[in-house]
């Protein structure tokens, strides 16, 4: 094993090919990793890694279970579901500690909780990004015949002329998106007290999202897959540090990708990925098993309207591990790099029109 | 018909199809068109029946315009196919004029078994037109021109498309039908033996511009009379003295032509 | 062509028309909406919709104008579209061409062939993508591009096939015996007569394979997050329709445009083709 | 022996060539049925990549009432496209065959509805129409049937031959009456024959339309969750649906042509 | 031709197309075919062309199988329609049959330039089929069909379609042209006078089953040499005469029918 996968293998000749795929465009939620291939800090690991966007319906696990990729990002519930399908894939890196999926209503519409939601139209964009919807209001004692589920597509335009009473929203992009609107009303942009914001985060219902996601037969049987992912862990993570202290510099880094938003949205959506990271007391990516559990129980308590629901019985223990992330996490601290982000402060951000 | 010219206008030019044509037909009788292709026997048919117009000069039938007798239904008409709806049984094809002028169901049904016994397809009545000959096909549209009991049949060429055996046997029938409903006939053919066994005038045209050359009088043997064109006419002297006399006006000699020829026939 | 003009001014002024004068909610008749809204996130007005492509996309410095990108974006779909359409012309021709030399070919494969194009494609976007990505033969390596060249293919070989297969049959049977007479075999006659025959319903079947091969390759795009095609550029700026509707509409007319041309491009053929197509004028 | 291939064609005894003509697309499909099968069963290409038929078929019997439920409301919004734009085709081409104005004004605009991939329009028309109803997914269908039958009845309008119009001139029939007795008969198989190209068209885009907002329920929604949540199996089971709803509406679409044209020639009249 | 049947299966039954028919044509001669519509000229031309096969009985042709004569291309053969491939130049249509024999390209040239101007449209040869008139286009099709100088010329109605005054011209032109290649020619056609003018003998043929009722040998005037055979024939007695013969065999009758005939035809 002479590259020198675990410590600074520049000089050691060939780079390890590396593929990762992502569960969306390009964008700032990916901030990190875009960071660490332009950083170099893959480089420095002995990694050439190859980050693939994804788009409509690609689903990222089963690219990493056909054995098309490397390593997946992917929302936790999502991925036990396909665990449970007959994927064999393994957490090893919890890089979101807190959810980032609000429902949005307006101020004036009475909807503040999950309680609220009953007899009215709930947005959500369907592809596994529901089941924390479900969860929470399994958690409140009702069920999908209560409601109405209306498919988001890509835009607020459906909550904004009140197709839907309640809208799905990611902290650093949907919710963006409202406040880069224009309030036909006022002639200005739509402002934060126009809107009630039930953070999924604050509900029983709340599901761990972005993880790294590994191959868990090659983990068991491939030393040199072992090793990478260690060096793979590392040079996220310094990309997730970079991200943090220059939200500016990651947000062009990552326009330079080819996100197509515009800078104000971009460096919003680099500046809301941060808190979902920031600060990480355990250090970054490390699997909290009480969030994991609460995860597995929502997940199993949640059932839509076609009677499915994401698991019917718990994961194997092999659905998640901190062997790598704490290798990496040492590694990391002795040299000195500070991976809890204890002194993080986010940046404001003014949103522009269009978020141009 | 009185000095009517037909110009069409092309892309190509002017087409003068018709020049200075005087023509007029008698009640009763049966006129035939004939001439090389594109000499205006079918633009003159069309004039009569209004459905072009002339570019000069005046058609009339029956002391009114054609306009007028076109929509008073003065005429009936026939064309070389047999322009069958093909969606509709024979009798529904035979009683489309009749429906077309709100002629009632029952009196319609009633002239439609009369014109079908006519042509003699009573049995076929119920038939699309695909499931009929081409010959039957066209008795039909006979029978449909005679629907409404025309005094003025305009046929362009419809039996061209029709082998000769059974051209015949039409011939003959068109005959006697002309004969039974007394109506005049202006019939437009290619063929001079047809031309000859059907008409009383026989009017050769020569094309580019389209011109009455000559007009034959047709006086069949002894007796000039329809009843005497029977199948036994056509094996005639007299016949056959028709027929040459309408191929000289038709090719236009004097004639004068050398070679050895049957004097009888002269 | 002035006239087609005309008739694009015309839905701009129904357009604006209705814009100004209908209910902003839209008009609902027993609780469906039978007319549009009429607020600018729905209907944005048509010198917004067209402003807006001289604009830059976004208010990066190195921003290129909505219309540059959207053109850029065209060509690339162009690209993969014409790929997948070649590759539904082999398979289109070379399955009609089997299933004129067999009928029982005919029969077996022309009830499938029909039921293929009621297969929901989008659904296998992702699986063909996971395919190809394991294709690897020799220097050869599938790339993302050729999955969405592919689903083009699929949606543009049906016109193709039942064109074709329409077309070799076309030729009048007199034709058919001409050459028997001539006791020319199945090739020469294939060459000298079906092929020929079959041009008049092979143009419109291309020009249709045109078109689905465009809306195939966009699909696939969006399905599978292939960058730099239009696709990509559709669902990235429906995504920002709620702050900018006006953009949203720049690669819908792209789209528009580039189907046009792809379709007018194999109209092109057509005028090469044209001493082939000399029946079809005058029937 | 290559001349065989030109005259070969039509030995066959009628009794034969019926039985073929079954049998021969059903052996097609068997042996692909068959292939796939022994991929998964028997070489173990793992049933996560490629659910084998048994059990697509297993999934297709345990959600068999959401199955039903989900064709029903992707079959209603397919059958309101269909029929309405079907109408809109129709009424179109008519005034577009009367005045030649409107046939060349509105050219450009079926070409560019022709060509308009349904992932451009999905989301607009959502927002236009409202995310909370089927009307989008409708439209869409609408849309995707509109151009072909429009085309076709276009087409079907122009086969009058000039026998059949010289003919209802000499009748000096009037406008309505030469639609009514002409026109629309001779329009007719043509008309048909768009209704039927559509009528696949329109479950497709009525589905594929699913993936783009608005109520879920229907079967693109449901294979676009099952396959997001990695229940491939599942998601062929709708799949397997929507093959079957959309050969329901092609076939019921060409017993339409069939029981219209029976007992008449199809071919352009004489 | 032995003792030829020939039986097609239909949905609903048999068709008795062919009944026993014996005939010989011989080196040079121009035998037509007449008959009424269905008693099986066509099928008749179509065995000896090898475009179907006996249901019993043999045809030869040049003491070959009617197979193997098709193989080594000893007959051309024009049918009713010219049949011309619409996408080619007249030239390339008469190049055709050449062409797929292999024969090469400055032989070809010089042949097609030939066969042109035998029937007189060497002007024409980059024009397409559908910018010339129907006559032409047949004379295109019996170009192509004397492109390999068969000696057995097989035409089924080459003049179906056209108008009587392009048709006597056409005649007039075959006559010649068989003359200057010597081929033996079978001539299907519905048209007595045609039948007449052109032949040596006139196979009258009755329908179901498709039967032979009388070989008709034609002796006009004095010259039965075909080189006689000029446009001043047609108003001859002797070709009235002709037609009369064959018109009475046609209709089968003895010819005892009594009414007032003209005694000099006979
Ligand atoms: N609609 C038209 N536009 C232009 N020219 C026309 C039109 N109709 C007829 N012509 C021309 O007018 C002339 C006479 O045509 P017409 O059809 O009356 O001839 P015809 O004697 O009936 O010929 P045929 O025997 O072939 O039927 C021809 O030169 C023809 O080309
Ligand atoms: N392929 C076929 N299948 C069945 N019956 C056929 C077929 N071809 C010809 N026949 C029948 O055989 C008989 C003779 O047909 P054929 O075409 O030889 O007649 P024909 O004398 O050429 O008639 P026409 O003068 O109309 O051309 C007819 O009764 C016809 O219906
Ligand atoms: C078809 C489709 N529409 C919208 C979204 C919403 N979305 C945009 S980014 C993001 C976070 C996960 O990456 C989510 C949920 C989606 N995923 N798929
Ligand atoms: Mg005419
Ligand atoms: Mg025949």
């Amino acid at each position: 094993d002479g590259t020198g996968a675990t410590d600074g293998g520049t000089d050691g000749g060939e780079l390890t090919p590396v593929k990762l795929q992502l569960q969306w465009l390009p964008q700032g939620q990916f901030a990190g990793y875009f960071a660490a291939v332009d950083q170099g800090y893959f480089e420095e690991e002995g990694l050439e890694v190859e980050i693939i966007p994804s788009g409509g319906d690609i689903v990222p696990q089963d690219a990493l279970a056909n054995g098309d990729v490397d390593y997946a990002i992917a929302w936790v519930p999502k991925v036990l579901g396909s665990i449970e399908a007959g994927a064999n894939l393994t957490n090893i890196a919890q890089i979101f500690q807190r959810s980032g999926t609000l429902q949005v209503s307006w101020a004036d519409s009475g909807i503040d909780s999950v309680a609220d939601f009953e007899g009215k139209k709930i947005g959500s964009w369907g592809f596994g990004n529901e089941w924390e919807i479900f969860a929470a209001m399994a958690a409140e004692g009702l069920d999908s015949s209560t409601v109405q589920i209306i498919t988001q597509d890509f835009n607020m335009n459906a909550f904004l002329q009140g197709d839907i009473d309640a809208a799905q929203a990611m902290t650093y992009n949907e919710y963006a998106q409202l406040l880069e609107s224009v309030n036909p009303d006022t002639g200005e942009l739509y402002q934060p007290d126009d809107f009630n914001v039930i953070s999924y985060q604050d509900t029983v219902g709340a599901m761990l999202q972005d993880a790294i996601w590994a191959d868990t037969e090659r983990l068991e049987s491939d030393e040199a897959y072992q090793e990478t992912t260690v060096a793979f862990l590392k040079a996220v993570i310094k990309g997730w540090v970079y991200a943090a202290d220059n939200p500016q510099e990651a947000s062009d880094i990552t326009i330079a990708e080819g996100s197509g938003w515009g800078p104000s949205h971009e460096l919003w959506m680099v500046n809301e990925t941060n808190k979902l990271i920031w600060p990480a007391p355990d250090g970054v990516g490390m699997i909290d098993e009480a969030a994991w559990n609460a995860t597995v129980e929502g997940a199993l308590s949640a059932v839509n309207e076609a009677g499915a629901s994401p698991i019917t019985e718990e994961p194997p223990a092999t659905a998640w591990s901190n062997d790598y992330i704490s290798q990496a996490l040492e590694a990391l601290e002795a040299d000195g790099v500070d991976v809890t982000g204890e002194g993080f402060e986010p940046i404001d951000v003014e949103l522009a029109e269009g978020g141009n | 018909m009185r000095g009517v010219d037909k110009i069409f206008e092309t892309t190509s030019g002017h087409v003068q199809a018709l020049d200075a044509i005087d023509l007029t037909v008698a009640a009763g009788e049966f006129v035939s068109l004939i001439g090389p292709s594109g000499c205006g026997k079918s633009t003159l048919m069309r004039l009569i029946a209004d459905l072009d117009a002339p570019s000069a000069g005046t058609v009339s039938v029956f002391g009114k315009t054609a306009k007028q007798a076109r929509l008073d239904q003065e005429y009936g008409i026939a064309f070389q196919s047999a322009g069958l709806l093909p969606w509709r049984t024979v009798a529904a094809n035979v009683a489309l004029p009749l429906e077309l002028h709100g002629v009632a169901s029952a009196a319609r049904s009633g002239r439609v078994a009369e014109l079908l016994d006519m042509v003699g397809l009573s049995d076929f009545a119920d038939r699309y037109p695909d499931q009929l000959s081409g010959g039957m096909q066209q008795r039909v549209a006979i029978a449909r021109s005679l629907a409404e009991q025309p005094r003025l049949l305009l046929m362009d060429e419809p039996f061209g498309a029709l082998d000769e055996m059974t051209r015949e046997k039409m011939q003959a029938e068109l005959v006697r039908i002309a004969a039974e409903t007394g109506a005049a006939v202006v019939f437009v053919t290619h063929s001079i033996p047809e031309a000859v066994f059907l008409s009383d005038r026989v009017v050769v045209m020569s094309p580019r511009p389209g011109r009455i050359r000559e007009i034959v009088p047709m006086r069949l043997g002894v007796d000039t009379r329809r009843a005497a064109r029977t199948e036994e006419l056509r094996e005639e002297r007299g016949f056959f003295e028709m027929v040459t006399a309408v191929r000289e006006a038709l090719h236009g000699e004097t004639p004068v032509t050398a070679g050895p020829r049957g004097v009888e026939t002269r | 062509m002035v006239w087609g003009a005309v008739g694009i001014v015309v839905i701009a002024l129904i357009w604006e028309a209705y814009k100004l004068l209908g209910p902003s909610d839209g008009v609902v008749i027993a609780g469906a909406r039978v007319l549009p809204r009429t607020t600018d996130l729905a209907m944005p007005h048509v010198w917004d919709m067209v402003g807006r492509l001289a604009e830059p996309v976004t208010r990066s410095p190195s921003a290129l104008p909505l219309w540059a990108v959207v053109g850029l974006a065209a060509l690339t779909t162009l690209g993969i579209a014409a790929a997948g359409w070649l590759v539904g012309v082999i398979v289109g021709i070379g399955l009609a061409l089997v299933m004129q030399r067999w009928r029982i070919a005919e029969w077996g494969l022309l009830p499938w062939i029909v039921i293929s194009q009621t297969v929901p494609l989008i659904a296998f976007a992702p699986v063909v993508k996971s395919w190809g990505s394991r294709v690897e033969i020799g220097a050869f390596e599938w790339q993302d591009w050729m999955s969405v060249a592919l689903i083009a293919s699929y949606l543009a070989f049906f016109p193709i096939a039942i064109g074709a297969l329409k077309g070799l049959q076309s030729p009048d049977r007199i034709h058919e015996e001409l050459m028997q007479t001539y006791a020319a075999g199945y090739w020469p006659t294939l060459v000298k007569l079906r092929f020929p025959a079959a041009v008049p319903y092979l143009l419109p079947a291309l020009r249709l394979g045109a078109a689905n091969a465009v809306v195939g390759a966009v699909v696939a795009e969006v399905s599978t997050g292939l960058q730099g095609g239009i696709g990509r550029i559709l669902i990235q700026f429906a995504g920002q329709a709620s702050g900018d509707p006006a953009k949203a509409w720049g690669p819908i007319f792209g789209a528009i445009v580039l189907g046009l041309v792809a379709a007018g491009s194999v109209a092109l053929l057509g005028v090469i083709l044209k001493n082939y197509r000399r029946t079809e004028e005058a029937a | 022996m290559s001349t065989v291939a030109a005259t070969g064609r039509g030995r066959m005894s009628l009794r034969t060539e019926s039985t073929l003509r079954v049998v021969a697309p059903i052996t097609v499909g068997l042996i692909v049925l068959g292939i796939w099968q022994f991929l998964v069963s028997v070489v173990g290409v793992s049933d996560y990549l490629l659910p084998s038929p048994a059990s697509i078929v297993e999934e297709f019997i345990a959600y068999w009432p959401s199955i039903v439920q989900a064709t029903l409301i992707t079959g209603t919004n397919a059958l309101v496209g269909l029929v309405f734009g079907s109408i809109l085709g129709i009424a179109l081409a008519a005034l577009a065959a009367r005045w030649k104005v409107i046939d060349r004004m509105s050219a450009p605009v079926v070409a560019a509805l022709a060509v308009v991939p349904i992932v451009a329009l999905a989301p607009v028309l959502n927002s236009m129409f409202g995310a909370d109803s089927q009307f989008g997914r409708q439209a869409i269908a609408g849309i995707a049937s509109f151009v072909p039958v429009f085309l076709n009845t276009l087409r079907g309008f122009r086969q009058t031959t000039p026998v059949h119009r010289d003919l209802m001139k000499a009748y000096a029939a009037n406008s309505s009456q030469v639609l009514r007795t002409l026109t629309l008969p001779t329009a007719r198989p043509f008309i048909l024959t768009g209704i039927r190209i559509a009528s696949s068209l329109a479950v497709i885009s009525a589905l594929v339309a699913e993936y783009f907002g608005g109520p879920r329920g229907g079967l693109g929604a449901l294979i676009s969750t099952s396959a997001a949540s990695s229940a491939y199996a599942r998601a062929w089971a709708y799949v397997v649906a929507s093959i079957v709803l959309g050969l329901i509406f092609y076939l019921a679409t060409l017993g339409l042509e069939r029981l219209v044209q029976r007992g008449r020639p199809a071919g352009v009249a004489r």
